[in-house]
């Protein structure tokens, strides 16, 4: 007999996503109130995010930039989502490197995500209180279809003299250009995708890859808005829960009982 | 000053350096900018260390591995220049300025001549050295429903894949298009890729030229162009198909013709058949429209990259995909058990030439895993470490 | 920080349209379910007016670099000519007309394929550098599957290779099915996270 | 014919350096393709489905139909930054769409089914009933089920601060991750082999496409 017969997948559904609201609802009230400052140990280490957020340091110092490509999902379904992470880690880095003057290099392949960064990079310097001295060449579409915009890309990484690379958002496997335009120009490539094909791709071809969910809990890696650590904190308990589901679903199964 | 140690690979590199020697990867010191082009000096272990003893190891890797693919002698002589290349990673003097790059140059030069040169040798000889795939369940059964199509019976073709793919996909799909041609059902063909509608009619007529009976619009399939919104687009498309896509590709307007007039919904097409090179496209193919299919069969054609993820849906309780071709190997499987003949044995991708790059490649990446076993047996005495991306 | 009105109203419109899109996947009301198809359909059709805006972003790049003299302005322009040939053939021609298709073939083609064949390259040689950037058992398993389910993806008459084969066919189906399962469910909650965040006005990409 | 040839050529160049005829195809490339993505959005998207429906149809549809062309002309202005700003709620509409799109996608569409076929997957009637030897496709069952979950424990982000300690998880949770962490590893290693075949089947068809261009040269 099957499950989904026994429990309707709408309700379940249903149930998942108010838990999560619920949860993040808590944790972001308790960050809030409680002034926390260690946020950051609070989470385990990933290498990635450890060695970007030096990066970030080290292109002040040597004034040389970061390029961020985000990624040509646009903004519908799950590849939004992805573009969406990218775009909060890019106001967090622009924050942190506008005030030396060393504001990242920004490429995407879709009209909305690129109006979207530039409103990004505005806030940021306006957060971080800082003239805004971007460019139209700062932040670019390089190209239109996936392939059209890492062959894009590229040029850019080959053109600047960048510290680092950060490939965040919805890539192909054409990501494995970008890693190695980047690596040619000797730069730090730090990668991480939605797509499958991409993060084994960038897990061969970038010095440092994010797995699966990790790209998602970049937020809160990288600030410590309580916002990106009460949803860090929903998720594992949200993929708990699921275990737990999964678990006693099987017993259930095993006992006969579905 | 002491010398750092890499934490990636545990090669010991002078202190003035930022980037490691043997693997290039930052040194992770607080105050040391990531700056390539400041590291440049002679690692303190001399690196014929690091090359030399792996010579013999390598020769007999890719003797005994490209030699199951059959190495000409140029091959050898070629994988040979791939050995000294690989040494170079440590030998090459590496002048200040530019410390690994031109070692990676030479590794990526040498690695491509050695596969390119074996490709090219391989069509010219064009010996079938391999023999064809076999058919697999899934493939099995998309061919049965092909067969199980009335003749006019109306079909969704989805065109979602990069044009970049186009070698490997039109070997995946030729033999399944053939084949619906031949069972004369009238093709509705979409793409939420810009690039779709292109790659759909050069696709249709490129089978013509195989089959000798080109297909014509808007009498056997109408190409209804590009659907905007991914997700979004696909939802509304499967409840009201006349609304989202109301004309064709090149703006005459759509369902005009008898077989499709009365196509009011997704479910209304006999079977649709996605031809995809991205996971995440099936995937939102099979969550978007699969519910609403009813009982119509859902098949797809996929790129091997994206296989590993669609299988699954195959394979799932109950079957969310009916009918699955995977890569080149697929499509050969196909066209091989079908009953009509195309003529492109030897056009776009020859299956003889592909086994062999295949190999080639698998032999490379051994080869890979040797020549880092050597290197890390060299750096024994340096600390060990557990690597990459710590759980 | 007080917010201006302005980003408010940026607010209201985000999560209204965001709330009676996400309702509809479980309130079954005609009303709602009507609202929510014009809503995704208005999306769609945006998102494919977002490519054109892309497309003009592009343009304007690289006409500022042909337009004040800057290195590689040529390329630029060969990028603008290119553009606007393809554009007037394609226009006259339709997207499917026999000239749009011939440059599709000869120009765009070529350029995507020959990328992805470089790709392959790309992919032998990084398999040599991430070995020499962390040899553990991790980059192991990972090419050693790799290369195991290549070579078990060819068939070869004279050296007969069942054991190869089926372990090949086990991988795919047992463990890689396993990861894949894991990996996804951790991707769908990442992406609920993200889309509550939005939802909840924490994140808001689109107030300047 | 030729045209393809040469800008084969050009692009495989960049494989020995980047050179400037690699960037000219390349920028060639990315204006053909914008040019030819345009053209198709006038044709399939701006014509039929923003501008003609205005003037066609009764009253209703008309003002339905103003909306699409309102908040597309707002999205435009986006591309001039001096009116940037009218073209926000243009692109807070999509991305409240998009985030519940992505929501109701990942629950309805990847979540719910994964958890449940996780489940259903594990069926031992099935086991006894299917071809092979039952216990095998038990194993394989469990070694499915054990996979999912560690792997999925493997992406706990959560540690704790040990006294000047990097911060790490509890033992028992890096243990399961462990295990996950080999899961992951195979099906991307698994992923990377499809990948590589995929690319491998463009580079073998331009190689070909090259070979047959000389043969027919040489052939005359």
């Amino acid at each position: 007999m099957n499950l989904s017969a026994w429990l309707s997948a709408e309700i379940l559904g249903l149930g998942f996503l108010l838990t999560f609201a619920l949860l993040f609802y808590i944790f972001y009230y308790w960050k809030h109130r409680a002034s926390y400052q260690k946020e950051l140990e609070e989470l385990r280490r990933i290498d990635a995010f450890t060695r970007l957020r030096k990066t970030i340091g080290q292109a002040i110092e040597n004034g040389r930039g970061l390029q961020i490509s985000i990624g040509s999902g646009g903004l519908n379904g799950i590849r939004g989502a992805a573009g969406l992470v990218s775009l909060s880690m890019l106001l967090v880095i622009t924050q942190k490197s506008c005030k030396g003057d060393q504001s990242p290099q920004v490429t995407s392949g879709d009209g909305a995500l690129a109006s979207l960064a530039q409103d990004t990079l505005h806030k940021a310097y306006r957060l971080a209180a800082v003239e805004s001295n971007s460019k139209a060449s700062q932040n670019q579409v390089t190209g239109i279809t996936p392939f059209s915009y890492a062959a894009g890309a590229m040029l850019t990484i080959l053109d600047q003299p960048l510290q680092a690379n950060l490939l965040a958002g919805n890539f192909g496997s054409e990501a494995g250009l970008l890693a190695e335009a980047g690596e040619r120009s000797s730069q730090l490539v730090i990668a991480g995708s939605d797509g499958l094909p991409a993060q084994s791709v960038m897990l061969a071809t970038a010095d440092d890859a994010l797995i699966g969910e990790e790209l998602f809990a970049g937020g809160a890696y990288l600030s410590a808005e309580p916002s990106h650590e009460a949803s860090v904190k929903a998720q594992d308990i949200l993929r708990w829960i699921i275990i737990l589901i999964i678990l006693a679903g099987v017993i259930l199964k095993l006992a006969g009982a579905l | 000053m002491d010398s750092i140690t890499c934490l990636t690979c545990g090669h010991l590199n002078p202190p003035d350096n930022h980037k490691c020697e043997i693997c290039g990867s930052p040194i992770e010191t607080q105050d040391s900018p990531i700056d390539a082009t400041k590291s440049g000096s002679q690692s303190p272990n001399p690196p014929e260390d690091l090359s030399s003893p792996h010579i013999p190891g390598e020769i007999h890797g890719v003797g005994g591995l490209l030699g199951k693919a059959s190495l000409t002698p140029a091959q050898q002589a070629h994988t040979r220049l791939l050995k000294e290349l690989i040494a170079g990673e440590g030998t090459t003097p590496t002048p200040p300025g530019q410390p690994k790059m031109r070692a990676n140059n030479l590794l990526r030069i040498g690695v491509g001549s050695v596969i390119i040169l074996l490709i090219l040798i391989s069509l010219l000889v064009e010996l079938p050295f391999f023999s064809p795939p076999e058919l697999s369940s899934e493939t099995l059964a998309a061919r049965q429903l092909i067969y199980s199509l009335p003749p006019g019976a109306p079909v969704l073709v989805a065109f979602d894949y990069q044009p970049a793919y186009i070698g490997e996909m039109s070997r995946a799909s030729q033999g399944i298009l053939a084949h619906l041609m031949a069972q004369q059902a009238y093709l509705t063909l979409i793409s939420t890729q810009p690039t779709g509608p292109a790659l759909a009619e050069l696709l249709i007529a490129e089978i013509g030229r195989y089959t000798g009976s080109v297909y014509q619009a808007p009498e056997q399939y109408q190409n209804l162009g590009y659907l905007p919104g991914g997700a979004s687009g696909l939802l509304i498309f499967s409840e009201k198909p006349h609304q989202m896509t109301p004309v064709t590709a090149d703006g005459e307007p759509a369902w005009e013709n008898s077989e499709v007039n009365q196509i009011n919904h997704i479910s209304d097409f006999s079977l649709v058949l996605v031809i995809t090179d991205d996971p995440e496209t099936g995937r939102t193919w099979i969550e978007q429209i699969g519910p609403k299919l009813g009982d119509k069969p859902l098949v797809f054609v996929s790129s091997a990259q994206a296989a590993p993820i669609l299988q699954p849906y195959y394979a799932s309780q109950p079957q969310q995909l009916q009918g699955l071709i995977s890569g080149v190997a697929g499509g050969m499987a196909y066209q091989e058990s079908a009953l009509f003949f195309l003529n492109n044995n030897q056009a776009g991708v020859p299956w003889s030439t592909y086994s062999l790059a295949l190999w080639a490649g698998a032999a490379i990446m051994i080869l890979g895993v040797i020549v880092a076993f050597i290197c890390r047996m060299n750096e024994e005495d340096s600390e060990p470490r557990s690597g990459g991306m710590k759980p | 920080m007080r917010r201006r009105p302005f980003s408010v109203f940026l607010l209201v419109i985000a999560i209204a349209s965001g709330l009676v899109v996400l309702l509809g996947y479980w309130i079954n009301l005609p009303a709602l379910a009507t609202l929510r198809d014009l809503f995704v359909r208005w999306a769609a059709i945006l998102a494919g007016m977002a490519v054109l805006v892309g497309i003009l972003n592009l343009l304007y790049v690289h006409w500022l670099k042909v337009s004040q003299p800057k290195p590689g302005g040529a390329y630029s322009l060969a990028l603008l000519i290119a553009f606007v040939l393809t554009f007037l053939v394609a226009i006259v021609d339709t997207p499917t007309g026999s000239w749009s298709l011939w440059i599709f073939r000869y120009v765009q083609l070529p350029v995507e394929a020959s990328l992805l064949a470089l790709l392959a390259i790309t992919l032998l040689v990084a398999v040599f550098r991430m070995l020499h950037r962390r040899f553990d058992w991790f980059s192991l398993v990972f090419i050693g599957t790799a290369i195991l389910i290549l070579v078990g993806s060819t068939y070869l008459p004279e050296v007969n290779m069942p054991v190869l084969q089926s372990l090949r066919t086990w991988l795919l189906q047992v463990p890689t099915v396993a990861g894949a399962r894991g990996i996804l469910l951790g991707i769908g909650i990442g992406v609920v996270a993200t889309g509550v965040r939005i939802l909840t006005g924490s994140d808001r990409p689109y107030e300047g | 014919m030729i045209i393809g040839l040469l800008l084969t050529l050009c692009v495989f160049s960049y494989w020995l350096h980047d050179n400037a005829l690699f960037r000219l195809a390349i920028h060639i490339f990315i204006g053909a393709t914008a040019a030819y993505v345009t053209a198709i959005l006038w044709f399939n998207v701006i014509w039929p489905q923003v501008l003609h429906p205005i003037w066609s149809g009764n009253l209703k549809n008309t003002l339905l139909a103003l909306v699409p062309l309102i908040l597309s002309i707002l999205l435009i202005f986006k591309v001039f930054p001096r009116l940037s700003a009218a073209g926000s709620p243009a692109l807070a509409y999509m991305v409240g769409v998009g985030a519940a799109v992505a929501i109701g996608g990942a629950i309805i569409g990847t979540i719910v089914p994964q958890t449940l076929t996780a489940i259903n997957s594990f069926d031992l009637q099935a086991a006894q009933t299917s071809g092979e030897s039952s216990w095998i496709t038990t194993i394989n069952q469990g070694i499915i089920l054990i996979g999912t979950l560690t792997s999925l424990v493997y992406f706990h982000f959560s540690a704790r601060q040990k006294f000047n300690q990097p911060p790490a998880r509890a033992g028992w949770i890096e243990d399961i991750a462990r295990i996950g962490k080999i899961f992951i590893a195979i099906t991307l290693g698994a992923l990377l082999a499809g990948v590589f075949m995929a690319a491998t089947a463009a580079l073998v068809e331009r190689l070909n496409f090259l070979s047959q261009f000389v043969q027919s040269l040489i052939s005359g």
